[in-house]
């Protein structure tokens, strides 16, 4: 018991919770923006490989950290727009789009990284990002190392969630955005353009979750692997329904489910003995999975989510 | 002589460290002009039949590769193609005629590390990060553990599996883990380990690829896996239509030059270095044998 | 004259597939004007309109509106948002609002720059209390749009075309879901506005709002323009007439001696979610022989006391007995089996699974039926033949009984639920607004079909919001407020009007 | 101005047309990475073609990569047809195959006869029991089932990787995280000498004829189909809605469960953790591809089977990676996707000038 109270108090393990939610923050927020549109994109788990790929690659390459993040938006948003075409205006099935872009996108990265480095025996590195040193702040007590030890990414990423919140809540495009998800026609008779917003809210959402696959290559670690994606977008899918849509809750999703993780590698090495490991890999997902049903009483669905559109039709 | 057609059939990519030694090895045949190399990686288990029924078909005279997932499935194959030769990792037996068996046994090389780390480490708690627990990694790290302890008998051991042959970004976090736990030498079983340790300017000891050049100053020993005994004996074998069902295990002990150590000498102070070789020495003439224990590591509390 | 003309639509015609919704159809609309667009169910009402506005293209014609000065002006076609800068504004025939958003939001939706970073909701705000104000029409502002009654939506679907600065306002069936006293106040504040100069189309079944309202009347008939008249020289036979191309039939039911209880209903209470689906204690009979009238303002129980006939809703307590028998925890498979018919308020959503086969949405309702299915698979022949028999009874008109239901027409969908209903020959029927949205020729078929119930011994419940269709009807207004029911002292309008307005009667 | 519309007719040959067409139109594209990676593309498709027609064994391990996905194909197709969104048929897979070992491998005492179709039942039972619970958290509580049987699937997973390391492992493994065999009298016999092609897959299509003609001619698909289309107006109709939903999650399950014995009874003989290369997701594009048609699934899991396979082959054949076979055919599905959409739309072209003038 003293372990986890010891565990929960240090700096350390509020760091790493901050870490390894960060991709999934990305990734969240990129699912949020295109479901608050009304389309569901199981394409994210090929997405963060395609990111993970293109940004490392592009960096490896010579681009710098910031053309590497820029590359790997890009390379999102392309894949994202792919989506979009196949699910907004042409309306087609969205699950099978998604996972037919997760499988693209995925076997797309992997084709190109071994077609470009055949004969590797081991990856090659790239010099990523580092821990931001701020002078004062980092050497802040608590918070010091907690927040001022992560990189540029991080800070992205939190950015990013104000800047969301900001857009769906304070803007004219958010109010757009969550129209159209809710109810496509109330944005066509005030004549805007459903397909228009609904394929940018997908392209720019897209580029959010190509910048958690990112992150993976060029914050958490330094080269690309195969499968090292593992499953994260899926993840991000479900903690938006656990977010109710909202960038504030999707924040706390992402840190929980990073501070189960950060929790389950510290306890394991202490009882894992006694306890199978497995046990705690299980734990953020069961939770996820109950704090969905508390949440779901509440969760308002985008009522148009994976309703297509079409104009000019009943 | 005659090039041997050769095929290799791996269920992960060749960057994976294990595999990146078989391709390798391979590799440098090709390139002497022993032998015309084609590989697969990657290939799914339910795959991975078909993969070599395709292979023998296609006329391969030895098929290299890994059947821990699918052992039975792969000696049927064997049987229905008796007069292709197959190399396989795996942690059974051979069978006649045609089907040999390898495996890294690098534990001797594993045991070397260990003293180093026994003697490097000044919290006296020692982090090692493995991929699953299975008797090819649980050997190496008991043999690890054996060698640190006979150098500092206080040593305590910290362990965690990681569930995942592959996922860097999460070795790492367990590494982190450990070091926030009191860890000072991190054994680096797998791929971003001694990331965690660079970052917090922590001694990593390496295992089956030598990674000392990716992390200058932190890599202090590691254990070597060389294929090439293995593989050259078995192309000699094919070559020649000697080509018998056998254990192959034996051609990756250090006596065959098939496992090794290395260590950093400006990281590693003058007495363990001798007291290493010393016992690296004995190893070799057959004075001193590792205990091979596949039971599966647990941290000391 | 012509200076006043404010919009001409010249020669439009539109088709989808093989349907010719429009053809060739002529029109103008005069400064300050309200012109009434009539037609029955499917005449191209709405299909007019909204190529008015953009939302389709025509396959041939040209529309003209006059700008702010008055000179009228092509209208490049099929683009809502040209429309709307034309000052062309449309309230359409079903809710255009997004529900997670405040109604404020929804007005300004797409008036704002979308990429700007600020928005000023304080200037938009007293904008729009400024067209409340000035045209009486006044809804929340900052409540989402889920949470608003529909005549408070109806309300700022109505602000959202003004506060585009709409000259022309289309308003497409506006108060098919409003109560008799809420369209009153929305025609006059319409009247209102059309005195400061806005032009107003408006599409409607009720003739007695057009009668009452309108300044000239355009008819449509099987997507022609069939005629077209001023309101002082219209009465409802002639527009009748025009519309349908023949008489309509009167209603009348002669008076039955009411017979045993067919549903009795003591102490039933329900806590719903809102006001629409609450009951408070309700004692009800209803008698063989008898139309019981539901009268009531929506959203004071109908719903709930809906629900609760229909099998729905469990109430928390009291008595349901039908035919004298007590219902148990009732389910709609329990209240069918007992004898109840029921006609769904919304059919599209509840009435009918419009991808399946108007046959199969024949015999839904009775899938233990041995007429239906042996075994446990259908009975496919019998289905059919099933299907033929009542589309014939039933005059359900459509492109064939193996079509998936969703493409029959409104008033067609309705015909194949009462056949449903009436040929099991129920002993109770609860009718829910059976004749909303339809065109007076179906609407007198649903009535005839609840006259012809009843005089066969069957007791209905008729929830509605149109009091002259419970007038005409009824043996017997009740009238439900609050989740409770009042006895109707009499047949009188005013009186009930009263009550449903909770005055003391 | 560009409209899209809903065909009115559709001529035979085009429907037949189309997908054949999309198909080509991939193979267009997929030559894009072969010559990117220095092969012959018109070589490449003949490598293809032979991996898939090209004897016996090529198209017998056409047929048995197919065969678990005609099974989750028919798990997802079912279920969707009532709108439950069953994405957890890859974790429902995994647990018929541990109930198949669990049962198969010799720790209950049961005769020759009886073990092959107590594994089976068994097995599906055990898929089957993993959609009790997102169906009670769905129809209990709301909680959106994609989400819940999306991280069932991981749950599972561990969960096997758990029994795998403990319980289930095989005594005589060597500490490997794997089950001990089926037994022989436990396996489903194979339908060829010296090919892996086995009757699971008999097993497969016997089932999707009768989801076909149960669907389609019973009161269970009559209600099936009415919970899907439209659950308001069913329950309306007195159809008891999460009875529906039950029925089909168990049987949507139990598929996915025998798909995951199919596997481990019919092709490896006994469980690892990585079983299956994602045929629980694989079977949603199946089912969707084949427009929710159980028919339609065993055309559309045949589709993905030999393309993934000819392709595979191919890679090898020509010397590139074999990463190419999933990008073909996840190619192949984008195009086939579209195609299907063309076959049910068409592009209209309105000009907006001609109707100003
Ligand atoms: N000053 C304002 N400018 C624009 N919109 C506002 C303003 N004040 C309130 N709103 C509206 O209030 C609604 C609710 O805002 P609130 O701050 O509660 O966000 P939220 O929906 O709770 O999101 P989150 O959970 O991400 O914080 C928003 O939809 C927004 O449209
Ligand atoms: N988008 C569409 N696609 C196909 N058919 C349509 C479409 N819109 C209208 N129709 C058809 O065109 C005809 C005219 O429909 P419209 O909605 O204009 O009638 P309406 O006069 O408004 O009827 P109601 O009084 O029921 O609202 C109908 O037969 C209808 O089914
Ligand atoms: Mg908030
Ligand atoms: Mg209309």
């Amino acid at each position: 018991m003293m372990d986890i109270l010891n565990i929960l108090l240090s700096e350390s393990f509020w760091a790493a919770s901050l870490r390894i939610a960060t991709p999934l923050i990305f990734g969240v927020l990129g699912a949020l923006i295109c479901e608050r549109a009304g389309v569901l994109n199981l394409g994210i788990e090929g997405i963060f490989v395609v990111g993970a790929m293109c940004g490392w690659m592009a960096v490896w390459l010579g681009a710098g950290l910031w053309g590497g993040v820029l590359v790997a938006a890009l390379a999102g948003a392309f894949f994202g727009l792919l989506h979009a075409i196949l699910t907004v205006p042409l309306g087609l099935s969205q699950h099978v789009s998604g996972l037919g872009i997760t499988l693209f996108a995925t076997s797309v990265s992997y084709y190109t990284y071994r077609t470009a480095l055949p004969n590797v025996s081991s990856p090659p590195r790239i010099e990523p990002f580092q821990p931001l040193d701020l002078p004062v702040l980092s050497d802040l007590p608590f918070l010091g190392s907690v927040l001022f030890q992560q990189t540029a990414l991080t800070w992205l990423a939190l950015l990013l969630v104000a800047l969301v919140w900001y857009v769906l809540n304070r803007t004219a495009l958010g109010v757009a955005i969550k129209a159209v998800g809710d109810n496509p026609d109330s944005v066509d008779a005030q004549g805007l353009s459903v397909y228009g917003l609904r394929i940018g809210a997908i392209v720019v959402g897209s580029a959010l979750m190509a910048l958690g696959g990112a992150f993976l290559t060029m914050s958490a670690f330094d080269a690309f692997f195969f499968g090292m994606v593992n499953g994260r977008g899926w993840v991000c899918i479900a903690l938006v329904i656990f977010a109710s849509w909202r960038p504030g809750k999707a924040l706390l999703g992402a840190l929980l489910f990073g501070a189960f993780d950060a929790l389950q590698v510290r306890l394991q090495t202490e009882v894992g003995a006694l306890v199978p490991g497995q046990v705690f890999l299980m734990v953020p997902y069961v939770l996820s999975i109950i704090a969905l049903v508390i949440a779901a009483r509440s969760a308002d669905y985008p009522r148009a989510l994976l309703t297509p559109w079409f104009k000019g039709q009943r | 002589a005659e090039t041997v057609k050769v095929a290799a059939i791996y269920t992960l990519p060749v960057e994976q460290q294990w595999i990146s030694r078989i391709h390798k090895a391979l590799n440098a045949a090709a390139e002497r002009g022993d032998i015309e190399y084609v590989f697969s990686e990657n290939v799914a288990n339910t795959d991975y039949e078909r993969v070599m029924r395709e292979y023998a078909e296609q006329g391969s005279q030895l098929i290299v590769g890994e059947v821990f997932g699918l052992e039975r499935a792969a000696r049927k194959v064997a049987k229905d193609y008796p007069d292709t030769a197959f190399l396989m990792g795996s942690s059974f037996g051979p069978v006649g005629p045609n089907f040999s068996v390898f495996d890294n046994w690098i534990h001797e090389p594993s045991y070397l590390t260990g003293m180093v780390a026994g003697a490097a480490t000044e919290s006296n708690v020692i982090g090692m990060v493995g991929g699953y627990a299975i008797p090819e990694v649980n050997r190496l790290m008991n043999a690890f553990m054996d060698g640190a302890r006979e150098v500092n008998p206080d040593v305590k051991f910290l362990v965690t599996f990681i569930d995942s042959w592959y996922d860097p970004p999460k070795a790492k976090e367990s590494a982190i883990a450990m070091m926030d736990a009191g860890a000072d030498i991190m054994y680096a079983e797998r791929f971003g380990v001694s990331d965690a340790a660079v970052e917090r300017g922590v001694k990593a000891v390496g295992n089956v690829i030598d990674t000392s050049g990716d992390y200058p100053g932190t890599i202090m020993a590691s254990a070597l896996w060389h294929m090439e005994p293995t593989i050259d004996k078995a192309i000699t074998n094919v070559a020649s239509g000697s080509f018998e069902a056998a254990d192959y295990g034996q051609y990756s002990f250090m006596g065959y030059g098939g496992g090794s150590m290395v260590l950093d000498e400006e990281l590693v102070p003058a007495d363990v270095v001798e007291a290493v070789n010393a016992r690296q020495a004995e190893i070799m003439d057959g004075l001193f044998r590792v205990n091979v224990n596949d039971d599966r590591p647990v941290s000391d509390n | 004259m012509t200076d006043s003309i404010v919009l001409k639509l010249n020669g439009l015609s539109k088709h989808f597939g093989p349907v010719i919704a429009n053809d060739n159809v002529s029109l103008t609309l005069n400064k300050g004007e309200v012109l009434a667009l009539l037609g029955e169910n499917g005449a191209g009402k709405t299909t007019l309109m909204n190529m008015l506005f953009g939302h389709y293209l025509p396959d041939a014609g040209s529309i003209e509106v006059a700008d702010e000065g008055g000179v009228l002006r092509p209208l490049p076609l099929g683009h809502p948002q040209v429309a709307l800068a034309s000052g062309v504004g449309m309230v359409h025939q079903h809710f255009t609002l997004a529900e997670n958003i405040s109604a404020l939001d929804n007005i300004t939706l797409g008036s704002e720059p979308l990429l700007s970073l600020r928005r000023n909701r304080r200037a938009a705000r007293r904008r729009i209390e400024g067209i409340m104000a000035q045209s009486g029409l006044s809804a929340p502002l900052d409540t989402p749009v889920g949470r608003l009654s529909v005549g408070e939506r109806q309300r700022v679907e109505i602000l959202k075309a003004l506060y585009r600065n709409a000259r022309i306002l289309v308003l497409d069936e506006p108060t098919a879901v409003l109560t008799p006293q809420e369209a009153d106040t929305l025609f006059e504040n319409i009247r209102l506005m059309t005195d400061e100069g806005l032009s107003v189309i408006f599409i409607s079944h009720k003739l007695r709002e057009v009668l009452a309202f309108s300044d000239r009347i355009a008819v449509l008939r099987h997507g022609r323009k069939v005629g077209e008249m001023a309101t002082s020289e219209a009465d409802e036979k002639s527009i009748a007439q025009m519309m349908v191309g023949a008489e309509t039939p009167e209603l009348a039911g002669s008076y039955l001696t009411p017979g045993d209880p067919v549903l009795t209903m003591s102490g039933v209470s329900v806590a719903g979610r809102s006001k629409r689906d609450t009951l408070t204690a309700i004692d009800l009979t209803v008698h063989a022989h008898e139309i019981l009238g539901i009268a009531g303002v929506s959203g004071n129980g109908q719903s709930g006391l809906a629900n609760v006939i229909a099998g729905l809703v469990r109430p928390e307590q009291g008595l349901i007995k039908v035919d004298g028998v007590e219902i148990a925890s009732p389910t709609p498979a329990k209240m069918v089996r007992a004898g109840v018919g029921r006609i769904p308020e919304d059919r599209h959503h509840e009435g009918i699974v419009g991808a399946m086969s108007v046959a199969e949405n024949m015999v839904i309702e009775r899938l233990k039926d041995p007429e239906v299915q042996s075994y446990g698979l259908l009975r496919r022949e019998d289905i059919q033949d099933n299907a033929e028999r009542l589309s014939k009874a039933y005059d359900v008109r459509g492109p064939g009984v193996d079509a998936p239901a969703r493409l029959l027409s409104g008033g067609n969908i309705q015909k194949l639920i009462l056949a449903r209903v009436f040929d099991l020959s129920p002993r109770l029927i609860l009718a829910n607004q059976p004749t909303r949205g339809l065109d007076m020729g179906a609407a007198a078929e649903v009535g005839k079909r609840l006259l012809n119930a009843r005089a066969r011994g069957a007791g209905v419940v008729l929830i509605s919001e149109d009091l002259d269709e419970l007038l005409s009807l009824a043996d017997r207004i009740v009238v439900i407020r609050d989740g409770e029911l009042h006895e109707a002292p009499g047949r009188d309008r005013e009186q009930i009007g009263l009550m449903m307005a909770g005055e003391p009667a | 101005m560009i409209r899209i519309e809903l065909r009115q007719t559709q001529s035979r040959a085009f429907t037949l047309g189309v997908p054949i067409l999309s198909a080509v139109i991939a193979l267009g594209f997929a030559a894009i990475p072969l010559l990117a990676a220095g092969a012959n593309p018109i070589a490449a498709y003949a490598e293809m073609f032979r991996g898939v027609f090209g004897s016996v064994f090529a198209f017998s391990e056409v047929l048995t990569r197919a065969t678990p996905l005609i099974f989750t194909g028919l798990a997802a197709a079912l279920a969707f047809r009532a709108k439950l969104w069953n994405i957890g048929a890859e974790g429902q897979l995994y647990l018929g195959a541990m109930a198949a070992v669990a049962i198969g491998s010799g720790v209950l005492d049961i005769t020759g006869i009886l073990l092959l179709p107590l594994i089976v039942l068994m097995g599906a039972a055990a898929g089957a029991a993993g959609m009790v619970a997102p169906t009670y958290l769905k129809t209990r509580f709301g909680a959106d089932e994609v989400v819940t049987t999306l991280l069932l699937n991981f749950i599972i997973l561990i969960f096997v990787q758990m029994m795998l390391e403990g319980p289930l492992q095989d005594p005589m493994g060597l500490g490997w995280p794997q089950s001990a065999p089926v037994l022989d009298q436990g396996m489903l016999p194979p339908l060829m000498e010296r090919m892996r092609v086995h009757s699971g897959l008999v097993l497969a299509l016997i089932l999707a004829g009768l989801a076909q003609f149960m669907l389609a001619r019973s009161v269970w698909g009559f209600k099936l189909r009415a919970v899907g289309e439209n659950a308001a107006a069913a329950r309306h109709a007195g159809i008891n809605v999460n009875r529906s939903l039950f029925g089909v999650a168990i049987l949507s399950g139990g598929l996915a469960g025998l798909a995951g014995v199919s596997e481990v009874a019919g092709l490896k003989g006994y469980l690892t953790a990585d079983l299956s290369p994602g045929f629980g997701y694989t079977g949603i594009v199946v089912a969707m591809l084949a427009g929710l048609s159980p028919v339609g699934v065993v055309i559309a899991a045949l589709f993905i089977a030999s393309v993934f396979v000819g392709a595979d082959s191919m890679s090898r054949a020509m010397g590139v990676s074999s990463f190419l076979a999933d990008l073909v055919v996840s190619v192949s599905l984008l195009c086939v996707l579209v195609g299907g959409f063309v076959a049910r739309y068409r592009i209209v072209r309105a000009s907006t000038a001609r109707a100003v003038s």
